[in-house]
């Protein structure tokens, strides 16, 4: 059992410096409550493990516009000029990851694994550096496990165990993630009472889920 | 009616859409990168069974609803909102990059910033001056079953279909098809052979437009949109 | 859209020498209508990737029973004593894979994935004569994925798109076996119209099931 | 009243299954082997919160169903029927084993054959004997965060805790706990120390039914089960 968090104390919980990972994609399933909080509260040098950087104004935007990312790991940064700016003047590194490569690396960090076996990127620019593994006749270049301090995930309904649903293609990472860092905090658009979601519902199973966010009156 | 239609001077985009979607077989899960690529859903009909799939989790994607009846929750790879067919599902993104990497996509239709005769497509960045980044387009150019490149011929009057990438390459796999609207080109062990060309276009049209050196064998034939919707 | 077929089209459709997966857990969610089809049918050789030899009367056991299974690959045999004595008696092949590192190689047989970078068995004799990869520092066992010619997955509801939804524990290899063969054929409790499974509640997309099963009247 | 129940005479398997409960900590994800460990459950206060896993999906169970409220889409990792505690969820394997290896699961609690000084565990066969497999075992005592063996300590009057395994090996992780009606034995680098005795066991008793060469520093307290339920 759960009881819920505010947006605030969410703020207090996460250090300066801290390695975070963020849900969604172009701000679709992106936690948009927490993403604020953090802006406000100043954060600093974060690193922030997501998708792309989306928009300005969504997604990871607002963090980067106000200065609290000094790393970005994700697939994609084309159309937030933010970044693209941030980036030229060295103030934001980027490391770029083909998105399957990033989402299994996730899943390898949060389920035990060892690292992820792809042909994806092999004589590209992301396998300089790497190592590559044969596997009966057939190369794949050998990628780390993610792991973070925190994953901050966006969830459709939420219950007090921390079960979590999402909706449609907001889901995208958020079941990921939330098996890859040591605290996981949902922000649901409604919190509904146990045994209201079915068993088969149910995407992420609240024993993963640390702390909940409150919803505003 | 169809063949009064003069495709010389159609939309070039729109060349690329129509004969891109002539590649697209009934039945099929086909993945459509942003931009030219998006059109192509416009020119298949709808009787064929073919599902859109987006790197984001939607499988049976349709067209963007009626104002007023989006929904933040239902968007295509670009965040733009669409539709659910009937049949449709959603998937986490561990899933959609397991269906593409894992060589249930049937077809991807990528633009692209440059081929070359070797069929390896670049186009995820510009060293030192555009970085957007790779996103799907990795996984997608190494998984699919088929991969489609469509993209205008030429950038600001220089081929984008050069000998050799100078750009970052996307992919070692080789492309199966790239669709201009010059040309449709088929990279092969033995070079970039050339099999239709656009509407209105001639062979040496074609050859002057290109960088890359290509394989031509017995006549050409033009593109036939003809049966195209 | 997907014609339904009959159990006897699948008994003639998968021919002896097939390397078939099974899904199901002790017998349960297990298409247990196309196990009965093809011991009935007599078929010969087949290898079976199977979590379980279940009982002699349910899982994969009519099939061991009638003498169809050549291999047998899987985590568990314990309950199932025609199993015991047919390996004794050399007429049975057993390869044992820990359950996790089994539907792992599944699950990297279906999405393209080289292999599994696995801490399970290391130090024990499953890894005799694998590889292992080291890995910032730590060994993992790299096993090779798994794929079939046949996946046969039992599921709750399905409709002609060949989407699929599975009941409660009765999931377990069932969406994991369907991403791993050429040809997946699902025997689903009921069949429905298309559009009435909504997109988030479908656990297998219908474009990787091939033909799924009529039900009798 | 607790105080009057004569835990010496008590079934040795209770006596596991208590003293193994007292190690459950509230509100943690616990999975129970077939066997001696099915009996914790019933030692455990539902206040507690704690969730029970299995390996076949099941995230959330409770006791099996009155007769006739059974359902077979819902069974334990043994095949038997089993209930859904409120806020329970039903996962595939591949997340169910992504949580055991992944280091998600707070407990597993799993029966041996044979347990050695270094807490080697084995449990899964018996050459040309008997083979029933590992089932979810390897995984389990390789990624659960805590793993306690609780098995009755001989069998056939021998000793089932050995100097070393003769038996192959379930992981070369070293197990947390062994829970015997014996004794609670606990794998530490420098050997196998004796931290209880059962009920009414003397540390002799222990030494004599056990071949593993045990350290056993100061006094050793008799397991306390007054407070079990």
């Amino acid at each position: 059992m759960h009881l819920a968090i505010s947006l605030e104390e969410v703020a207090e919980m996460i250090p300066d410096g801290a390695r975070v990972m963020l849900s969604g994609f172009m701000g679709v399933g992106t936690p948009d409550g927490i993403v604020r909080a953090l802006a406000e509260a100043g954060k600093k040098d974060l690193t922030v493990i997501v998708n792309d950087a989306a928009r300005p104004h969504c997604g990871v935007g607002p963090l980067v516009k106000a200065g609290c990312v000094k790393k970005f790991i994700g697939s994609h940064i084309g159309v937030n000029p933010d970044v693209q700016e941030k980036m030229r003047a060295g103030e934001l590194q980027v490391e770029l990851v083909p998105q399957g490569t990033l989402v299994e690396r996730i899943r390898a960090g949060g389920t035990g694994l060892g690292g992820v076996l792809t042909p994806t990127g092999l004589g590209t620019l992301i396998a300089e550096g790497k190592p590559t593994v044969e596997v009966e006749g057939k190369t794949y270049l050998l990628e780390t496990p993610l792991r973070a301090d925190f994953a901050l995930i966006a969830a459709r309904s939420c219950d007090y165990v921390g079960n979590l649903t999402y909706m449609l293609t907001a889901t995208n990472f958020n079941p990921i993630m939330a098996l890859a860092a040591d605290v996981v905090i949902a922000e649901p658009e409604e919190i509904v009472p146990v045994g209201v979601i079915p068993p088969d519902a149910v995407k992420t199973p609240g024993v993963l889920v640390d702390h909940v966010i409150k919803r505003a009156a | 009616m169809k063949d009064l239609i003069d495709f010389t001077k159609m939309d070039p985009k729109e060349i690329i859409a129509r004969r891109v979607a002539m590649e697209i077989k009934p039945k099929t899960l086909v993945n459509l990168g942003i931009g030219i690529p998006t059109l192509v859903s416009d020119h298949l009909d709808e009787s064929m069974g073919v599902f859109f799939q987006a790197e984001n989790g939607a499988v049976g994607m349709g067209h963007r609803p009626p104002e007023g009846m989006t929904d933040r929750h239902l968007t295509d790879a670009g965040g733009s909102f669409v539709s659910a067919v009937p049949g449709a599902s959603t998937i986490d993104s561990a899933f959609s990059f397991g269906l593409i990497r894992g060589g249930h996509l049937d077809l991807t239709v990528l633009g692209g910033l440059q081929v070359d005769a070797q069929g390896h497509l670049a186009n995820w960045m510009i060293p030192g001056k555009f970085v957007p980044g790779m996103g799907g387009a990795m996984d997608l150019v190494t998984g699919a079953k088929k991969v489609i490149v469509a993209m205008i011929h030429t950038a600001k009057g220089q081929s984008k279909i050069v000998q050799t990438c100078d750009l970052p390459v996307t992919s070692q796999r080789r492309v199966s098809l790239i669709v201009t609207e010059l040309a449709v080109l088929e990279p092969r062990d033995d070079g970039l052979h050339l099999l239709e060309t656009g509407p209105g276009v001639s062979v040496e049209e074609v050859v002057a437009a290109t960088e890359a050196k290509l394989v031509i064998s017995g006549d050409i034939p033009e593109m036939d949109l003809s049966q195209t919707v």
